[in-house]
């Protein structure tokens, strides 16, 4: 029973402006979707879920208000979000204080989890990936080398290019050129040139799609043949309007999931997404899509468990409940069957995709 | 004639103010509690006082350049990253008691940049205007590359992490009025009379004795200063460092604050510094119109109020009683005559 | 003080612009509490003399010394506190300041309070402040200017500016002023109150003057000796009645005089 | 003769200051009219006001019997007024005959070439600095530039704005006897000047001017006997 | 060989930024403005030119002509509105307003397209001249000849025209160009929407050359194209283009040779140096004050 008018607010803090602003809407837009479709099935015994949705646009500064704003004012019971790393990082220790219920789909950094027990996440750590997609170029390519073109600025990207540098080394593969440039950078001839004189087998591209695009597409035109090697930043390359798959065709990149799979979940998502949108989802819509499903299949098994009349508050008390339940969390999600190791990361594997006749095909789990 | 003031004598002027910032003081208590929380004011609004007290750090500091010694610079992000790090590093890599080591760690940030500042100003001020402005943005962009390419001390783009969140809003309140009265007792001087007189005619001011290279110089290193200071608060509010934060966008956002209050008006920069830091806040709900209701306040204010919201007025608790007080003698005196005509009608 | 004869000695002073011999050649010998005119047609190097003796712009050749110290290579305001003070032809004031304060600007190089005393407000910038204001008052009473003592400087009337610009000039405590055109502007009767008020700077504070006019009354009426320049050259020196009939210099300055 | 210009109960205004205050003039074709009148009387004021740059709050303009109370300032050089204004305004970094080429903007190209020619033949140490940039001119050749530049259409009205301020005395002398024979060769011109004793000396007819207000007028000749006159403005 | 190459890849890039800086520079010059907002026109036109030609289904060369239209419209407006009221305040005033201007347009666009970039796919052939076995490709080659017949045309245009001549007069002084019987409304606007119109220009020709249109692609764009204009002497037309090449060149070697970490602090400190040394830029002409 219960009072059927009640909400359970949640806060969500996405960068919706700015410079990154699309992966936040991604995010954004998968989270209302699993909201909208989990009250439409009835919410909580009746309770809905009521989503409190702040923009941080990229920036620490503007995360760590939203945080104490949704924190303090709008009193909700647990957070998504941040959707790239720095903020997520000045929120993560902020939050660890207060011990807030906390999920991001998408933050890849290494330290998010580690300010407290409270903090987890959808996707899997940067180091992982970088990993994945450079042991694949050795064991699945049989590529003898490889070069890195880079953002500097970029938390992420800078990452990246550390783990595959790392993991090259331990497994003895060639890198023969490690190139940066700066955000904003739209010409990367002079790094290009730079690499193809060095004459590698693959190009790692750690980087989102937007750039990687260019990437691939003036390496082309500069005579590279070889091999372009991306990350789960690279998924969407094919969504962006007016793009020329001929550029990409034959891409290898690492990614938290298959929209060609044939996992129902998979299915109905890409179907329910591409209604309600009108495209298709890319990685950090299934994350954040991801990311809602945990939390509050969490707070439905919390409210479950306190029986009738339970009143779920943002107390001290509920924050730990909540936070336990997130912690037992086994569930089937879009990005595969996440549980949580015991450093609130999931464990799962990371899928490989490869661009063929401009699509998305799923290759290999690693 | 010398403009007659309610009260005339400097050392009680003096008590009044610093009664005033005491009653200030206590009311921020009384609304965030001692330690940011237990006030009036939930958590979320008490802590918007610390970006707040940071950027009116900020925002009169660069008035200091900007509007009393009329140069024109946009590297001010780039004076108070310098600081950022400097204070972040000096946290991290010290290990003295809180009470000491946060306070110490703002004043190495504020030296840091001053030094920055006298390093950059130096060739910087030769130039003018737009040049100036061209160059100060120059430099601000190659500390960030800089600091960005340095990552075994900076983090580079990782961030720098693990800093001390020291900073509260006492903290920030007891900066901020520092910064007020020195940068106050500095215009007030012969020093600011001569650092005013470059920005009005710096040949005269030459031709007077006065040594522009060196007040030129002066000026912008305590103006950096400062934003170390603000720099280092930040560092230690936020606990996080990513070089992308002090951009040339930083730069531009402080310098909106000077002029949207005035330039060469320090109350002017406090209350657009206070006001741009929470009009956001405010407009949160609309998060897609918010940058565009911003850009066009800004427009907007400029069209309709050129020199800012305050001009060059210059505030003074006691010269606002007594302007007060003369307002309302005129209207009491004015509805006297009011009522005189009606009588003779 | 060299045997108190000459306090400012310049020697072949010359410069060129981008190959215009704007001033060449020029000698004065300058003696304390002397007026000395200059005067000269429109583009002759007037100007550019005060500015060379201020080192607004650096001379191409020859030398300035000013009671046996040689200013080269000193900046403007390093000569300014060797004792050399000037008006300039075009307004020059620090229009956004008060009357006073324009003053005290000038009296900088008198106050000694450092950064440090003044920013914490110690004993010192009090006394000194309370003098300053003092002394910037009663200068601006030689020239009956503190009725507008707190009024803005760009408000004053035109005249009042004219008078204000000498003022701060006197207030650097010079030895030599240098007053570029004082007159310009001014009606005949503001004219002979300015005349009145040079000999009273010289008295009263001792400097040697060197002033530019176009107006003769003036220029006759105060100096005690006049030099004449025409395209950066002398053409002639000599006291007011010897300059007038001067047939050079009624040709290229003077004209021919009207039968007054 | 016809008035070519004709004043009318003009006020402005600059913020709450009563600038010009119900002044009222006429300036017949051909004459010479000088406006006299101590520092701040409004002199300047009323010239700018005339070639549109202020406006008045009442009363009205007419040129040539058209009403010009509300034109644009770009277009009284077309219709024949030139205004040499008040502290020479000269173009500071073109050269100096650039600023001659300007002065001549709505003039066809050919004319040019002449025009300047004959401004060098009346100022010709304008001519000897023909290519130094006008900035650096003294005080005098930028005042001569100045003259020179609104010939350079050659105008019916010329409005001079204190054109011999700064100037040596032979060229003072020059300049007002040049703008003499610029008034015999047809051109009619409103001069305003400090100089009260050359000014009348050339004038047909002038006016006083005291804070904002005409105190006197008359013919040139009997103002420059009138005992007031003389001891405000003529110095005795 | 791979030197060359490296020359090449500039002369690409800095074509581009020549033509970016022409605007600058124009538009400096007369209003004494760093437009701040001129990035963000290359933005507008970017959008403009792929809206026309993928949603309208206009030709690349109607596109153009439209973009080129639409641009100069707009920079007509801008100037009108947000500009003019500013003309006699101080300057900073102005450049902040030319902040905001920026900013809204950053954002209102934004809104309408979000900020997921845009593809645009070039309608210039591709392939090239080639050098070694690399080529230079006709978008480059057109971008610069563009650029220099531009510069050439825009050169006569100030020096030999009526309305050139008035855009020097009012550069120099707008009341006093006023008396000289020359219309500065006209000829402001005149300007502006030529600035704009070449920033259509650019546009197009870097939608060509980098193919892809976002929001925020006018920022870094414009901040080193008026870097470039003012290494060459803002408020000159071949400063501009030179400055332009230059920047381009220069970027480009440093990242090939220096670092590639470092290139926009390598980049800055050119630009300060050669600010030290010759403070207006190469071609620029000092405005000394006359004491
Ligand atoms: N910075 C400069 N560059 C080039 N030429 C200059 C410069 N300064 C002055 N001149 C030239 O030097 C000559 C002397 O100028 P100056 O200003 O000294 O004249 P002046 O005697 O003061 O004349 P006036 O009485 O008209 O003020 C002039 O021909 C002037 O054009
Ligand atoms: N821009 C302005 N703003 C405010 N007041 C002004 C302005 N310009 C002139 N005034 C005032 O208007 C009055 C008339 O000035 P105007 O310049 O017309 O006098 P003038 O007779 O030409 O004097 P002068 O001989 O000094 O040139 C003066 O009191 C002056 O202070
Ligand atoms: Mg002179
Ligand atoms: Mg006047």
């Amino acid at each position: 029973a219960g009072d059927s008018a009640e909400v359970i607010k949640i806060g969500v803090i996405a960068s919706l402006t700015g410079e990154v602003a699309v992966y936040g809407n991604a995010v954004a837009e998968a989270v209302k979707l699993y909201v909208e479709q989990f009250n439409e099935a009835g919410g909580i015994g009746g309770k809905k879920i009521k989503i409190i949705e702040y923009d941080d646009k990229g920036n620490a500064t503007e995360a760590v208000n939203a945080y104490n704003r949704l924190v303090s004012s709008d009193n909700v019971v647990a957070i998504i979000g941040p959707v790239i790393s720095t903020p997520t990082l000045s929120v993560a220790e902020l939050s660890a204080a207060d011990n807030v219920p906390m999920i991001t789909g998408t933050a890849t950094h290494p330290d998010v989890t580690k300010y407290g027990k409270n903090y987890f996440r959808a996707c899997f750590e940067d180091p992982f990936q970088g990993g994945a997609i450079t042991r694949f170029a050795a064991d699945y390519l049989k590529a003898k080398s490889g070069a890195i073109i880079y953002n500097t600025s970029d938390a992420y990207s800078t990452g990246l290019k550390d783990s595959i540098t790392a993991t090259a080394n331990e497994i003895g593969f060639t890198i023969t050129a490690t190139e940066g440039y700066a955000k904003g950078d739209v010409d990367f001839k002079a790094q290009l040139t730079n690499i193809i004189q060095t004459n590698p087998d693959v190009i790692f591209i750690p980087e989102y799609y937007q750039s990687a695009y260019l990437i691939c597409k003036q390496a082309r035109e500069l005579g590279f043949t070889g091999t372009f090697l991306g990350v789960d930043g690279t998924d969407g390359i094919l969504e962006m309007e007016g793009v020329d798959p001929s550029i990409v065709e034959g891409m290898y990149f690492a990614n938290h999931f298959a929209a060609d799979s044939t996992d129902p979940d998979v299915v109905k998502f890409v179907e329910d997404y591409n209604k309600k949108y009108g495209k298709n989802p890319n990685a950090l819509a299934a994350l954040g899509y991801d990311a809602a499903m945990i939390l509050i299949n969490a707070i439905k098994t919390v409210i479950e468990n306190g029986g009738e009349g339970f009143a779920l508050t943002n107390s001290a008390e509920h924050r730990q409940l909540i936070i336990d339940a997130l912690r037992a969390t086994e569930l089937d999600c879009v990005t595969g069957n996440i549980k949580f190791d015991e450093n609130n990361n999931p464990i799962k594997e990371c899928v490989i995709i490869q661009i063929r006749d401009g699509a998305n095909h799923f290759v290999a789990n690693y | 004639m010398k403009p007659t003031r309610l009260i005339d004598k400097t050392w009680f002027r003096y008590i009044i103010n610093t009664i005033a910032v005491l009653l200030a003081f206590g009311l921020l208590v009384l609304l965030t509690g001692p330690t940011g929380e237990g006030g009036l004011l939930n958590k979320y609004m008490s802590q918007i006082f610390i970006p707040m007290g940071i950027n009116i750090i900020l925002a009169v500091s660069l008035n200091l350049t900007a509007g009393f010694l009329g140069q024109l610079p946009l590297g001010h992000a780039g004076f108070m990253s310098v600081g950022a790090y400097a204070a972040a590093l000096f946290s991290i890599h010290t290990d003295f008691p809180k009470a000491i080591s946060f306070p110490l760690s703002l004043i190495v940030g504020g030296i840091v940049a001053a030094i920055f500042g006298i390093l950059i100003g130096l060739p910087a001020l030769r130039l003018k205007g737009d040049y100036l402005a061209i160059i100060t943005l120059g430099f601000g962009e190659i500390i960030r590359v800089i600091i960005l390419n340095i990552p075994k001390i900076t983090g580079g783009a990782y961030g720098l992490k693990g800093i001390p969140k020291d900073t509260t809003v006492i903290s920030t309140f007891v900066c901020v009025v520092i910064t007020l009265f020195l940068i106050h007792a500095l215009i007030k001087s012969r020093h600011g009379r001569a650092i005013i007189s470059i920005r009005e005619d710096e040949i005269a001011s030459e031709a007077s004795g006065i040594p522009t290279t060196y007040y030129k110089v002066t000026t912008f290193s305590f103006s950096a200063f400062f934003a170390g200071i603000a720099g280092g608060l930040y560092a230690h509010f936020i606990g996080v460092l990513d070089p992308a934060e002090f951009g040339f966008m930083r730069s531009v956002e402080i310098l909106v604050m000077v002029v949207l209050g005035g330039m060469g008006s320090i109350i002017g920069s406090v209350v657009a510094a206070g006001a741009l830091t929470v009009l956001p806040e405010v407009l949160r709900g609309f998060s897609e119109y918010r940058m565009v209701v911003y850009s066009l306040l800004l427009i907007v204010v400029m069209v309709f109020k050129p020199s800012g919201l305050f001009g060059r007025y210059d505030f003074s608790l006691c010269g606002a009683a007594s302007d007060i007080a003369k307002a309302i003698k005129k209207l009491t005196h004015r509805n006297k005559l009011g009522i005189h005509e009606e009588a003779g009608k | 003080m060299n045997n108190g004869e000459t306090l400012l000695n310049v020697r072949n002073l010359g410069i060129n612009f981008a190959g215009l011999q704007a001033l060449d050649d020029f000698n004065v010998q300058v003696a304390p509490e002397e007026i000395v005119g200059l005067i000269g047609p429109n583009g002759a190097g007037k100007t550019t003399v005060f500015n060379l003796l201020t080192n607004v712009y650096t001379p191409t050749k020859g030398s300035i010394d000013i009671e046996g110290n040689d200013t080269r290579g000193k900046s403007t305001h390093g000569v300014a506190q060797a004792g050399i003070a000037r008006t300039f032809q075009n307004i020059r004031l620090f229009k956004n300041m008060t009357v006073i304060d324009n003053v005290k600007v000038a009296l900088n190089n008198n106050l000694r309070c450092s950064m440090f005393e003044t920013l914490l407000r110690l004993p010192t910038y009090w006394k000194e402040e309370r003098e300053a204001e003092e002394r910037a008052l009663e200068l601006l009473d030689v020239l009956n200017l503190r009725a507008h003592a707190y009024d803005l400087a760009g408000s004053l009337p035109y005249g009042a500016q004219r008078r204000l610009e000498i003022v701060r000039a006197i207030a650097t405590n010079p030895k030599v002023l240098l007053l570029d055109e004082p007159a310009a502007g001014m009606n005949p009767s503001e004219t002979a109150e300015l005349m009145s008020n040079i000999r009273k700077i010289r008295d009263r504070f001792h400097v040697a003057i060197i002033l530019i006019e176009h107006d003769m009354n003036l220029v006759m009426g105060v100096c005690e000796r006049i030099i004449v320049l025409n395209y950066g050259l002398i053409i002639a020196t000599g006291s007011p009645e010897e300059i007038r009939k001067n047939p050079t210099v009624i040709e290229a300055y003077l004209g021919q005089q009207r039968g007054e | 003769m016809a008035t070519l210009l004709s004043v009318k109960d003009m006020n402005v205004y600059y913020g709450v200051i009563h600038a010009v205050k119900g002044v009222s003039f006429d300036v017949e074709e051909g004459e010479i009219v000088t406006l006299i009148g101590a520092n701040g009387a409004g002199k300047s004021t009323i010239l700018k006001t005339i070639s549109g740059m202020l406006r008045s709050k009442t009363g009205s303009i007419a040129f040539d019997g058209k009403d010009i109370s509300n034109i644009e300032p770009y277009k009284l050089l077309g219709m024949g007024i030139a205004h040499v204004p008040e502290g020479r305004c000269i173009f500071q970094r073109l050269t100096v005959e650039e600023n001659l080429e300007m002065g001549g903007y709505i003039s066809k190209p050919a004319e040019v070439a002449a025009a300047i020619e004959n401004v060098y033949n009346l100022f010709p140490r304008l001519k000897e600095r023909r290519r130094q940039i006008a900035g650096t001119l003294s005080g005098g050749e930028q005042q001569m530039l100045a003259i020179g530049r609104a010939m350079m259409t050659k105008p019916r009205l010329i409005m001079m704005d204190e054109p011999s301020m700064g100037l040596a005395p032979i060229l003072v002398q020059q300049i007002f006897q040049f703008i003499k024979e610029l008034n015999a060769s047809g051109t009619t011109i409103l001069l305003v000047e400090q100089n009260a004793h050359m000014a009348l000396r050339i004038a047909n007819r002038g006016y006083v001017l005291e804070t904002g207000r005409i105190v006197l007028e008359g013919k040139a000749s009997e103002l420059l006997t009138n005992e007031s006159v003389k001891k405000a403005y003529l110095g005795g | 060989m791979t030197f060359l190459y490296q020359i090449l890849n500039g002369i690409q890039i800095g074509a581009i930024y020549a033509l970016v800086a022409l605007g600058y520079s124009m538009v400096y010059g007369i209003v004494k403005l760093i437009n701040f907002a001129h990035g963000d026109i290359i933005m507008l036109g970017s959008y403009a030119v792929w809206y026309f030609m993928t949603r309208l289904n206009m030709p690349w060369w109607l596109a153009t002509i439209a973009t080129i239209i639409f641009c100069s419209i707009v920079g007509i407006i801008i100037e009108k509105l947000a500009y003019k009221p500013l003309r006699n305040s101080a300057r900073i005033s102005l450049l902040i307003t030319a902040i905001g201007v920026s900013l809204f347009l950053q954002n209102t666009v934004q809104l309408i397209f979000t900020a997921n970039p845009k593809m645009f796919v070039t309608f210039i052939p591709s392939g090239g001249f080639s050098i070694g076995n690399r080529s230079i490709s006709y978008t480059t080659l057109i971008t610069i000849a563009i650029s220099a017949a531009i510069m050439v045309a825009l050169t006569l245009l100030v020096s030999k025209t009526k309305i050139g001549k008035a855009m020097r007069a009012v550069s120099e002084d707008n009341r006093t160009a006023q008396l000289m019987g020359i219309n500065v409304d006209n000829t402001i606007s005149f300007t502006f929407a030529l600035g704009s119109g070449l920033a259509a220009v650019a546009a197009v020709l870097y939608v060509c050359s980098y193919s892809q249109i976002a929001p925020t692609m006018g920022s870094m764009l414009g901040l080193k194209a008026f870097v470039a204009a003012v290494l060459g002497g803002i408020g000159s037309i071949p400063g501009a283009m030179l400055g332009g090449l230059l920047i381009g060149v220069a970027e480009s070697l440093t990242k090939g040779y220096i670092s590639s970490q470092l290139a926009d602090a390598v980049l800055f400190g050119i630009l300060i140096i050669v600010l030290l040394v010759k403070p207006t830029g190469f071609f620029g002409r000092g405005d000394r004050e006359k004491v």
